[in-house]
């Protein structure tokens, strides 16, 4: 991988460079929290936070997408819908990259999806390591604190300035364009790895048991009491889901024009954790207690994504610990308490 | 990797003729608009859209030998359905598919196939049947099981009647209750059927298809008659989004139906804590 | 002679449930009422053993047409009872967020529930075929007013936004930028209806009675001043129990009022007569145009004063976005120090002036609640205007009797639901 | 033919009715597409003939409950507009009080005159086919409702908590501000508006299907309610549901 070095003092211009360019979303601050949105200029912009409140996927796979576009009447006329206008978000984590990377893995596997597909062509991800994590994070944990690939650009705060990993022609480029940069020493990118160290000794949570772990642990424990006893408090609020950065599932449904001359076809986000996400039309509800539901969530997490591709459906950004109001979401607390227990 | 077009645009298909099963459950026989064949195995499914109102998964009912259009057989329980069956002659729906990997033909072929139909799964089942009927020569013996709840609910009434009589097929059907005194055949749930047959376990495959609380039943007997549990085949009914394996509402597990099946093996799914 | 019998049950086109009951014989009247029949709601229990930040939440939907003013009134009741003032930010956008309350609610009374009567229809729908263009502006006009709302309350009807002490949220100065545009374009369409409405024919009908409103000597009094009568001068709000008199009637299950004759009106009327010379010119040349003069006796004349009162209120927003654009908006955080003790509230309503009046205990829990609502006011109003009214138009057919009768009750404007549900619920 | 709606209105603000007045190209595409038949805060003409009744206000009287009934023999889908005739809202606030105390302290002699029973939503009295949830309703909703009338579909009303529109809408939880919430047992479809405008849920829209209030209640009282603060809660909009009581 090549490395460059870009100044504290040259980043506005290189980011107010893309920004001529291309729109660009970035982390904002809000009452002392944080969330990805479309930016102006360099000053909205925030490098250094913990976590967003909703993970970047909501610019892959938007809350509601419409698909398709029909007109109604003699002649039904149908065409696909796809919203793929370019963009670069900026100042990614590693984990959420992570978890770009496993909805990659999703949506172009075998039956590749369009939209989606064309959106994250059309993406630019420029990364940032996080110095600071948040309270609730695990990443180190799941192997997620820094990432070498599922970027084009990434970004290490060194002090006064930031290495820059290139990550891909595309990145190289924009680089290259728009910023004023030196090639990075051997002295840069030990600072790098010492400042990402550092990093590593501030995460609060962990693991007991090895990542590689995790899958067969939570199959010995598939009736472990645990389930229901989290399930007893369970609101079935689908929050934990709802922040996820893996979680992709959706609901599709139709819409039409009130004088009934068109519509569309959209998806929304969706969540196993929801009351009616298996229930049929003839009322069968194949996983109707809260039980199997949040043990479904664990499980597709720690163990069937892995199964299915190749990737624990788990980056340890902990966004789930603090979006459960009953307390029962984490990840750390449950696999702990199986490693505890067996 | 570039796709070719969205996986979520249907193709218009024109509705050619309707015909009523029973009160509950019709039949649609569609055409491509664009004249190509569906393409499709027996025991595949569709997504059938009808615009404005949503898409829902359908088996296909009519076997691929049929050529230039092709059925499917509904019954209305929700909005997609209902509206279908509101649908006259001449209407457009959008088709999605084939998807699903449909009855393993390829195994089946050579061998004793032992078809267990349950209600309304019947529909994708007569796919198979129709299928084997002109294929008749590829396969052993073959047992026609057919169970619903009462007379009223029988469907493809005539093609039973044709089984019945065809030398083709070894028939047995029952109605769980029935007050009808001219019915002389069996009352009682489908198992009741098993003690009326014999067969060579080791080469005879059993295909059952039916609503969820018969497996269990049905696969109690197969084991019975000595079927190895990879010869026993169901196909399994999950909510469905998108039939393409990325919504996630049909999972079982680790499994989509949509993609692994609808069709598994029974030694598939007796790992899959969620499955029957 | 003829004998006539009119037994309007529930008259249309009003915001609640009122019936008109006339018996005449021989030119004698012999039953002549105007009659209140709305579901008590008990409000003033429902309120009590609420918190504050609760109660401001629950009052609006005392009536869902004037769900703004009731929210300010009652925030204004609470900041009362706390010793708070709110500061100029505050204070402007509560302004704002009330012009659209005056302007969404008189478009919506003069074009769907009062034109057409003058129009000679039953309802604005067979409008869209023969007024296509009159209907669109109305739509257009409410639409502007809802929008406005929506910016600053959050939502049209029963407001999130306004807190006590403050906005939860506050506008974005694009939004206010676009709207303003909005505002300034609506004038034409303001100009068009003084336009059509000099085309209709407004009954002649006189009666001379006291009008009461709230009196500013800043500016058009909206949400601030004191109590100013056309007969009586100026009071403090401390005092409104003195002017509202309320009592209660047989037939009603809303409250009656009088304060120095026998009856009195509020409303757009009431305010134009006390307040007029605050108007801005625009607003003025209206009225000098439609022929209102203050002070006007002339009941059905309300919508006019509705009319003059929308233009004002249109130019007034533009005006404060302008001030608000040029402060800049900034988060302020409540701040609110709950003591026990009374507060009240006043504020015109659409339809009139509204007081709320709350005790509130040490923890900021509501112990007492009375609310009287501009349409109290006016029922007694009403009634004298009929017993005036009908011995002048007896003579006509009774359907006729029968519309000018229906159209006078529309005139006022009364939101029935709002004055049935402030029965006062004593505990011991 | 086109379909004949009804608007009618029991105990409530009007606030429903006035969302109806409240839209503009709907409201024209809505009387293109339908007849109103029935509207008395918008229109003269009443007519007995109707297909679709909307029904906005609580029942709260003896003759509220004969007229709903009455309504429900003509109407062949009778729609439930807001919280007062989905949930009996608001209205449900006075029930808490002994009824014939209030009665008599308020009317002394004349009470009889008065006729009040405790509120209660419609379909306490009589069944309802479709819900506009809401206080005041939800326009977006009784557009999706409006729309499965003239298709013949049956509307997609969410069966989730708030929280999940709450999560896509980006907001930061109330909770985590220390504030207090009944989004994660009230029933979406709202967009979240009151927690994006910077407020909270106060459980207009109902309770989901299968709540777990007592999860709910726990959650409140390990963010310092007391028992009396959460059932004052709950009590806001939610009176005549068990978790109130
Ligand atoms: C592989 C497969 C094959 C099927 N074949 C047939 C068939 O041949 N004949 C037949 O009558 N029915 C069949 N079904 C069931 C049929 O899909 C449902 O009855 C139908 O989806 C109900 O849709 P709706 O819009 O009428 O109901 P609604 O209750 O309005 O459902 C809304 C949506 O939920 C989903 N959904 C609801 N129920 C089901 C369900 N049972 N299975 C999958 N998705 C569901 C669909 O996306 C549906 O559009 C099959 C289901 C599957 C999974
Ligand atoms: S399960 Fe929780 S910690 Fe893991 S990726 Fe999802 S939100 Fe983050
Ligand atoms: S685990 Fe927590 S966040 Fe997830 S659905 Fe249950 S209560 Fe909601
Ligand atoms: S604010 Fe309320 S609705 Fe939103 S996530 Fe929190 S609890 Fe749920």
């Amino acid at each position: 991988m090549k490395y460059e070095v870009i100044t504290k003092e040259d980043l506005p211009p290189f980011v107010n460079g893309l920004l001529s360019e291309i729109e660009v979303v970035g982390v904002k601050r809000k009452d002392g929290k944080f969330y990805f949105d479309r930016i102006e200029s360099y000053d909205e912009l925030c490098l250094d936070y913990d976590v967003t409140l909703i993970p970047p996927k909501k610019y892959l796979l938007p809350p509601n997408e419409t698909l398709l576009k029909f007109s109604l009447g003699e002649a039904i006329q149908v065409e696909p819908f796809i919203d793929a206008a370019p963009r670069i978000i900026l100042g990614v984590h590693p984990y959420d990259i992570k978890a770009i990377e496993l909805m990659d893995a999703v949506f172009s596997d075998s039956n590749p999806d369009a939209n989606y597909m064309e959106r994250r062509r059309n993406t630019v991800i420029v990364g940032v390591d996080c110095r600071n994590p948040s309270p609730n994070a695990f990443c180190p944990s799941m192997g997620t604190a820094t990432t070498e690939t599922g970027f084009d650009l990434m970004l290490t705060d060194i002090g006064e300035q930031y290495v820059v990993a290139i990550g891909s022609e595309k990145g190289e480029e924009l680089l290259k364009k728009h910023a004023r940069t030196r090639q990075a020493t051997e002295a840069d990118l030990a600072q790098r790895k010492a400042v990402r160290e550092e990093a590593l000794a501030k995460y609060k949570l962990s693991i007991k048991a090895a990542v590689e772990e995790i899958p067969e642990l939570l199959e010995r424990n598939y009736d472990h009491p645990l389930w229901e006893e989290l399930a007893a408090k369970c609101l079935s609020c689908g929050s934990c889901t709802m922040v996820c950065p893996t979680c992709v599932c959706f609901d599709v449904q139709d819409d039409v024009e009130l004088n009934l001359t068109g519509g569309w076809r959209f998806r929304q986000w969706d969540s196993c954790m929801l009351q009616g996400f298996a229930k049929v039309a003839t009322g069968e509800n194949f996983r109707e207690d809260r039980t199997s539901r949040l043990r479904h969530r664990y499980f597709r997490k720690g163990n069937y994504m892995l199964k299915r591709y190749g990737k624990l459906g788990c980056v340890g950004c902990g966004r789930c610990i603090g979006a459960c109001l009953a307390e029962i979401a984490s990840p750390v607390e449950a696999y702990n308490r199986l490693k505890e227990g067996s | 990797m570039r796709e070719k077009e969205s996986i979520y645009l249907p193709k218009l298909a024109e509705l050619v003729r309707t015909e009523g099963l029973t009160e509950r459950e019709r039949l649609f026989e569609l055409k491509l608009r664009n004249g190509d064949e569906l393409g499709h195995q027996p025991g595949q499914f569709v997504e059938l859209s009808i615009f404005g109102v949503g898409e829902a998964p359908l088996s296909i009912s009519s076997s691929p030998t049929k050529k230039g259009s092709f059925e499917v057989g509904v019954r209305a329980v929700g909005n997609v359905t209902n509206a279908l069956h509101r649908l006259e002659k001449g209407a457009t729906v959008g088709i999605r598919g084939p998807f699903g990997n449909g009855f393993p033909l390829d195994r089946l072929k050579g061998q004793d196939v032992l078809i267990v139909a349950g209600g309304i799964g019947l529909v994708p089942l007569r796919s198979l049947v129709n299928y084997i009927e002109d294929n008749r020569q590829d396969f052993g013996r073959v047992l026609l099981l057919f169970g619903c709840r009462t007379l009223q609910e029988q469907l493809f009434v005539g093609e039973l009647d044709h089984w019945r009589a065809s030398k083709d097929f070894e028939y047995y059907e029952s109605v769980d209750r029935c007050e009808d005194p001219s019915w002389k055949g069996q009352v009682g749930v489908i198992t009741t059927l098993f003690p009326q047959f014999t067969i060579a376990p080791e080469k005879t495959y059993a295909v059952i298809v039916g609503p969820p609380v018969m497996y269990r039943f049905v696969i109690a007997e197969c084991k019975n008659k000595g079927i190895p549990d990879d010869q026993i085949l169901l196909s399994l009914e999950r909510r469905m989004k998108c039939g393409v394996g990325k919504c996630g509402h049909c999972q079982i597990n680790n499994v989509y139906v949509c993609q692994e099946g609808p069709v598994f093996t029974y030694s598939e799914l007796k790992n899959l804590e969620e499955a029957i | 002679m003829k004998e006539i019998n009119i037994n309007v049950h529930h008259v249309t086109r009003v915001e609640g449930h009122g019936n008109i009951v006339l018996n005449a014989k021989n030119g004698n009247i012999e039953e002549l009422r105007w009659e209140v029949v709305e579901s008590p709601r008990f409000f003033e229990a429902m309120l009590r053993g609420r918190r504050y930040d609760d109660v401001i939440i629950i009052a609006p939907r005392i009536c869902g047409i004037c769900s703004l003013a009731h929210s300010t009134c009652s925030i204004q009741a609470c900041e009362n009872a706390f010793g708070i003032v709110p500061s100029e930010q505050t204070l402007l956008l509560r302004k704002l967020l009330y012009d659209a309350e005056t302007l969404q609610s008189h478009v919506l009374h003069y074009y769907f529930l009062t034109a057409p009567d003058l129009l000679g229809v039953g309802s604005v729908f067979p409008l869209v075929e023969t007024h296509k263009d009159v209907v669109l502006m109305a739509l257009r006009l409410k639409k502007l007013a809802n929008d406005l709302a929506d910016i600053v309350c959050g939502r049209k009807t029963h407001p999130i936004q306004p807190m006590v002490d403050g906005f939860a949220k506050l506008p974005k100065p694009e939004e206010l930028r676009a709207i303003q545009k909005r505002l300034k374009d609506a004038m034409n369409d303001h100009q068009a209806t003084v336009e059509l409405f000099k085309t209709l024919k407004i009954p002649q009908f006189e009666r001379e009675t006291e009008f009461i409103a709230l009196k500013d000597p800043t500016e058009y009094a909206f949400i601030s001043g004191d109590i100013s009568s056309t007969d009586t001068g100026t009071t403090p709000v401390a005092n409104y129990l003195e002017m509202t008199n309320e009592f209660c009637v047989p037939h009603s299950t809303a409250k009656y009022a009088k304060h120095n004759r026998e009856s009195y009106a509020v409303g757009a009327l009431a305010r134009f007569n006390n307040n007029h010379e605050q108007l801005s010119p625009r607003a003025k040349e209206a009225a000098e145009e439609l022929g209102l003069k203050a002070i006007c006796h002339n009941p059905y004349m309300n919508n006019v004063a509705q009319l003059v009162e929308a233009i004002y209120v249109t130019e007034h927003a533009i005006d404060l976005i302008d001030q608000l654009l040029a402060r800049g908006l900034k988060e302020e955080k409540p701040d609110i120090q709950v003591k026990a003790g009374r507060g009240i509230g006043a504020v015109e309503a659409p339809r009139g002036i509204l007081f709320h009046d709350y005790t509130f205990d040490e923890r900021g829990i509501l112990k007492e609640a009375n609310c009287v609502i501009p349409t109290n006011q006016n029922h007694n109003s009403i009634q004298k205007d009929f017993e005036a009214l009908v011995p002048q138009i007896l003579n006509k057919p009774e359907n006729e009797i029968k519309l000018l009768l229906e159209m006078l009750v529309r005139a006022y404007d009364p939101c029935i639901s709002c004055s049935a549900h402030m029965i006062k619920v004593e505990f011991r | 033919m086109k379909p004949r709606l009804a608007f009618f209105d029991f105990t409530g603000c009007e606030g429903c009715q006035l969302e109806v007045l409240n839209f503009e190209q709907e409201l024209l595409d809505i009387i293109s597409a339908a007849d109103i038949v029935n509207f008395r805060e918008a229109m003269t003409e009443r007519s007995d003939d109707y297909d679709i009744a909307f029904i906005d206000g609580a029942i709260t009287t003896e003759r509220d409950v004969a007229r709903i009934k009455e309504i429900r023999e003509r109407a062949k889908i009778l729609v439930a507009i807001g919280a007062c005739a989905c949930i009996g809202g608001i209205n449900c606030l006075k029930n808490f009080y002994p009824m014939e105390e209030v009665l008599r302290i308020v009317y002394g002699e004349s009470a009889h005159y008065y006729d009040t029973i405790p509120a209660r939503p419609v379909d306490a009295v009589v069944p309802v086919d479709y819900y506009v949830q809401g206080c005041p309703m939800t326009q977006s909703e009784f557009v999706k409702v409006v729309k499965a009338l003239l298709t013949g579909k049956k509307p997609e009303i969410p069966n989730y908590p708030v929280c999940v529109e709450c999560k896509m809408a980006g907001n930061i939880c109330v909770f985590e501000k220390g504030e207090t919430c009944v989004g994660p047992v009230t029933r979406a479809g709202c967009n979240a508006l009151c927690v994006t405008n910077g407020r909270t849920c106060w459980g207009c829209r109902g309770l989901v299907d299968d709540p777990n209030t007592d999860s709910e209640k726990e959650i409140l009282a390990k963010y310092n309610l007391t028992p009396e603060e959460i059932i004052a809660k709950f009590r806001m909009f939610l009176g005549y549901s068990e978790v109130a009581k």
